[in-house]
């Protein structure tokens, strides 16, 4: 199987043709992602790589029954794209962009949960199910087809591990992008039911940071509901402090949470397996995977 | 962006929230008749403008009794460097009578995904030790950003922390207008302490704190102008004007890590850590870096005083192989002082980024993450060798 | 609460939307004059301000040439009746030219849970038909009440119906401010058709219809005293005093029923009609009625022509039966014309309130609706009997 | 075990002191529901019928670790009442007041869904589970615990399908106050999935009425998901046609939709059986269970 997106997935372009969006519809393309449409206001009637565009959303969504939408507009925007994809009824959105205002995507994720959207990023790769279709920008050829599920916060952890996977090969299920910002749309916890329900999955892989408290909430979900290994690995343990939130900070973080050492602490209690490095991570998901077949 | 203590007063100002009478002096000329021309009854505080935690304790905060007194002062503390900062700006206020000092903050909950209401009616500089010590006398309420700082908000507040009903008007005035202040403005935080809690009952922001999402400067241009009298490393500047994000880590390093994204960088420093390497300075290059920015971000990196090494680790999804290693080309080509350069790179166009660094002097590939920091120990240990060896 | 024609419009420039110019008469005596005074050109529309549908074919919209024929519209118009309806105002506008007439209007989606805006370039008389014959020329678009009214929305309808990008600041600014109308007036219904649209591409509403939600009118008092100028049963009016609902059934009816909620209203209707018994009239008591209350409900639907026998039901929670008997029995000690009533009643103080019924003449308890139907079907026969016997 | 309410509610009354909420409070107390505080602005500190009440929901909260929370404020000030619950972290917020502002009910409605609370009403007489706990102030004495779970869009006729249920001897195990407004916090659909999944439950009874699409939208899901047999009533086939909403009314409703027929219709094709009464519904209850039975 594979979750999220797959084969079935009907896939609109937000921005399909800016200089990135092109580009990497192109690479969509080329990976067997059913791009049925692309949008960009004013450019409606139009073809871009022999992709209908449309003005919008809601007329994309009307002509190609799209299920899904990937946002190629700049982080000023975002928040009026992701608003419009919402409403249209997509019920899958992909946010990439950096530098998104936070207070923007912060009412972005409420209006998704609300009409029951599922809404990623920003500043993420997006999502790849190998060999079936990927909706992101994302460097595909490094993935292959296989058993791991992985969701990263960081994009280049996570390249750097699938790399190191694929090299040895191990194949993943379905890789997310969460995305680095503070209030991603959607976190860890959020997709856990669905690689714990996913059959293709045997390994669940999180590459978590510092800050926040997106790793605890894992544990507490892995500890009650999941049953197949967990990898985990808490990047930043040697990371500059960065400069404290006036005493709000202090007062939020009196408790240790969002330190590497409380989110592996509560991995770990979890009954997770707590990796050292991306590469360690690889290690001792090899391991887990011999032992499953033996 | 931390705004300093006299931008985020200028802030409560434009909001409605009450502030000490007080001027700003960014010149030891003429202070006490500034002092006196913004009508200032003595004694007055001497506040040094700086971005520090414990300033006070510092020395950043003094008491002036008279002109004289205050010339002293002003003389002393403006110019001088606390805590490593430069300082650029004094604000001189008139001393405020408190009855008592609250604590108010709001602050973007990043677990929540919504904006929390910090409230202590045990404010003043021993907040954070009340936070561990006494964490029941510390209201934390979220609130909903569809909704807004409700009735029920203010009311909770006012009867969880026992400060009395009286206060419910003024205190739902005060946080209603930091709540505008918060969200119009686009706050990570925004914090007053102490409240200073007038005998009449008024309430006045006596020193407060403000951070700027950065992400959203761009739609406020007065904030943005705001960072002009900011002190910071230049180095920091320089890369923002690329947006690039310069990162100051260690001051005794001779190795800089450059990456296209946070996580890795927060890798590259674990993984060369347990190798005993410091790391100087780490620079964020962001998606989509063109050769050109590429060049600049290998410039800026290489001017820290000190560094002679550049790990690079691009697994670029956005980014393209080919023009990473064309920026490095030309970077080394313009002059970098004998400095080298490991890159790793993995993604797009690889092949024929990795021989743009195959025939640039100076720069080496590396296989992977692992590699790259065996490699750049390896040029370590041979560069503090031949060291040796002269 | 359905406003009137001028009443909509009255807030239609409330809320910046353009109307024709125009004036409302409510007397026939200087109608002339009035009409020069709002300095209305000739020719011009005279419009009967009822809420019927189709007026304009019942001849309830006509033109004036002249001052004359205006005179002769107007004696004729104002105070006659229109399906039923007395026509108390007339609204007198200027001819509008049309390059085109659009359909727009914001409707309450109880569905959707939200507001739906509906929108066609093929507006006027026969939207309806259009609905059921060519409906792909009738967008509808949801409003998240939570972003409100977006660009995306307006270039939808602009995009997809075909009406030219010209048009889109335009309607931008209709939608928007039927919008704020919408949300700020608590509207179930802010419907404008024809959206007139001029050769030099301005827009106005022409006609217009706005129904507003009647739980809601405590917070517009400039609303609810709209209500004085609506033609409307006088036992609705008076149930509405005591906020009953009355609402009329069959002019045929000797029957009238009496319950808590709507739910078993539509029953007892049900039921009734199933047995070819036509009810007249139907009072929605909502919920804790006082014995006050339900003499005053008893008394209003009695008074209706032609009723003579009432059935109640309440299977109280909130209401309770001994409050309901007691109502009952004052009612009929009032003086009701030898009317009956059977009540069911079910729940709190069940046993008092039958005993109260046991011992009031014209009054009987019925065990259950069914049972309650049958007794009242069986005293139609007994009186029709005692009828036919004299 | 019932659903949404039972011994494991415990419950909040705001505005136990007034007239109606404490008449209600006592009430439920005496049915044996859990009534564990008050809420009333201003009298934070006093009891109520032996129940502490609070200045606000979230101190209420904090105290008893309350689950529940049912509504005994006039309409106007619904909204308020309903987001401070909302806000304060309730999961499950019953509302009855009738004449509530629509537009209240909706923006409460879309904050209740954003945050996962199960909203009820309003215009509702609450939530029962027989024998355990009721919330609301529904004529506890007429309902029995049993096999059917039922869900009303209208109070009377439930208590008069309840009644005679309990008088053949047939229980219920849920009633559900959907309540009678154009925009209820949670509808039909919504809590299918919980008497297919309640073992207590045998026959689901659902109470409509003309007007929306609730009806349809639940056939939808019955046809789809739900094995339990399923009676339905439509109430209002000759109820006096309303005045329209303008050409709006008529444009929405161009298919049908709303009419009883139209209802009928759908619940029959998903497989329901449609009652022409209330007195029918518990015929066709009685049949089911004894076929059940046998």
């Amino acid at each position: 199987m594979s979750i999220l997106v797959g084969t079935q997935t009907r896939l609109i372009v937000q921005g399909i043709t800016g200089r990135e969006g092109t580009f990497h519809t192109e690479q969509m393309l080329a990976y067997g992602t059913n791009v049925v449409a692309g949008v960009t206001p004013g450019k409606g009637g139009q073809r871009a790589l022999g992709v209908p565009v449309f003005n919008t959303v809601r007329e994309a969504v009307e002509a190609t029954g799209a299920n899904a939408s990937v946002l190629f507009v700049p982080a000023q925007h975002l928040k009026a794209s992701a608003m419009e994809a919402i409403d249209a009824g997509i019920p899958l959105i992909v946010t990439l962009a950096e530098h998104t205002p936070v207070q923007d995507m912060m009412l972005c994720r409420m209006l998704a949960r609300e009409k029951g959207v599922r809404l990623f990023g920003p500043n993420s790769f997006g999502i790849i199910s190998p060999g079936k279709s990927k909706v992101g920008f994302m460097a595909h050829s490094i993935f292959t087809p296989g058993p791991v599920g992985l969701m990263s916060r960081s994009a280049t952890n996570c390249y750097e591990t699938v790399f190191m996977l694929s090299q040895r090969g191990i194949g993943q299920s379905t890789c997310i992008g969460i995305g680095g910002d503070m209030i991603p749309g959607t976190s860890f916890v959020e997709m856990l039911p669905d690689f714990q329900r996913d059959e293709q999955t045997e390994v669940i892989v999180i590459i978590g940071e510092i800050g926040g408290s997106a790793e605890e909430r894992a544990a507490e979900y892995i500890q009650a509901h999941v049953t197949k290994p967990v990898v985990a690995l808490i990047a930043g343990k040697n990371a500059p402090k960065g400069t404290s939130m006036g005493h709000a900070g202090a007062i939020v973080a009196a408790d240790g949470t969002g330190s590497a050492q409380n989110k592996e602490k509560a991995l770990r209690e979890a009954g997770c397996h707590i990796a050292q490095s991306t590469e360690h991570v690889v290690e001792l998901v090899q391991e887990l995977i011999r032992r499953e077949k033996h | 962006m931390k705004l300093l203590e006299y931008q985020a007063k200028e802030l409560f100002d434009q909001y409605g929230l009450a502030t000490p009478k007080g001027v700003v002096l960014s010149s030891g000329e003429g202070a006490a008749e500034a002092v006196a021309a913004a009508g200032l009854d003595y004694p007055v505080v001497v506040k040094a403008q700086v971005q520090v935690g414990g300033r006070g304790k510092a020395g950043g905060v003094r008491f002036a009794q008279n002109p004289e007194e205050l010339a002293e002062i002003v003389g002393a503390l403006l110019f001088s460097s606390l805590k490593g900062i430069q300082v650029r700006q004094l604000l001189v206020v008139e001393k405020v009578e408190m009855a008592a000092e609250w604590y108010l903050s709001i602050l973007l909950d990043r677990d929540a995904g919504m904006p929390m209401v910090i409230f202590s009616p045990c404010g003043g500089v021993d907040i954070e030790e009340t936070a561990r010590e006494n964490p029941g006398a510390i209201l934390k309420v979220p609130v909903n950003p569809l909704v807004g700082v409700a009735d029920y908000t203010v009311q909770y507040l006012v009867s969880k922390s026992g400060i009395g009903g009286e206060h419910l008007p003024a205190l739902k005035n005060l946080l209603c207008g930091l709540y505008r202040l918060f969200t119009q403005r686009d706050c990570l935080l925004a914090e007053i302490n102490p409240v200073a809690v007038g005998k009449d009952g008024t309430l006045a922001a006596v020193d407060g704190k403000i951070d700027v999402d950065d992400s959203a400067l761009q739609r406020h241009a007065d904030l943005l102008a705001m960072r002009e009298a900011h002190s910071e490393p230049p180095l920091v500047t320089q890369a923002r004007a690329f947006r690039f994000l310069y990162i100051p880590v260690g001051a005794e390093g001779r190795v800089a890590v450059m990456s296209n994204g946070s996580g890795m960088l927060m890798s590259m420093i674990d993984l060369l850590s347990k190798k005993e390497i410091s790391v100087a300075c780490a620079l964020d290059l962001g998606g989509g870096a063109t050769k050109d920015r590429i060049r600049e971000a290998v410039r800026i990196v290489l001017s820290t005083p000190g560094v002679d090494t550049l790990f690079i680790c691009i697994f670029g999804g956005i980014t393209r192989c080919d023009e990473v290693a064309e920026g490095v080309r030309l970077a080394l080509e313009e002059g970098s002082g004998g400095s080298k350069v490991v890159v790793r790179m993995e993604g797009t166009n690889k092949e024929v980024g990795q021989e743009i660094i195959g025939r640039t002097p100076q720069a080496v590939s590396a296989g992977g993450i692992v590699e790259g920091v065996r490699i750049v120990s390896e040029m370590l240990s041979a560069s503090a060798g031949r060291r040796d060896a002269k």
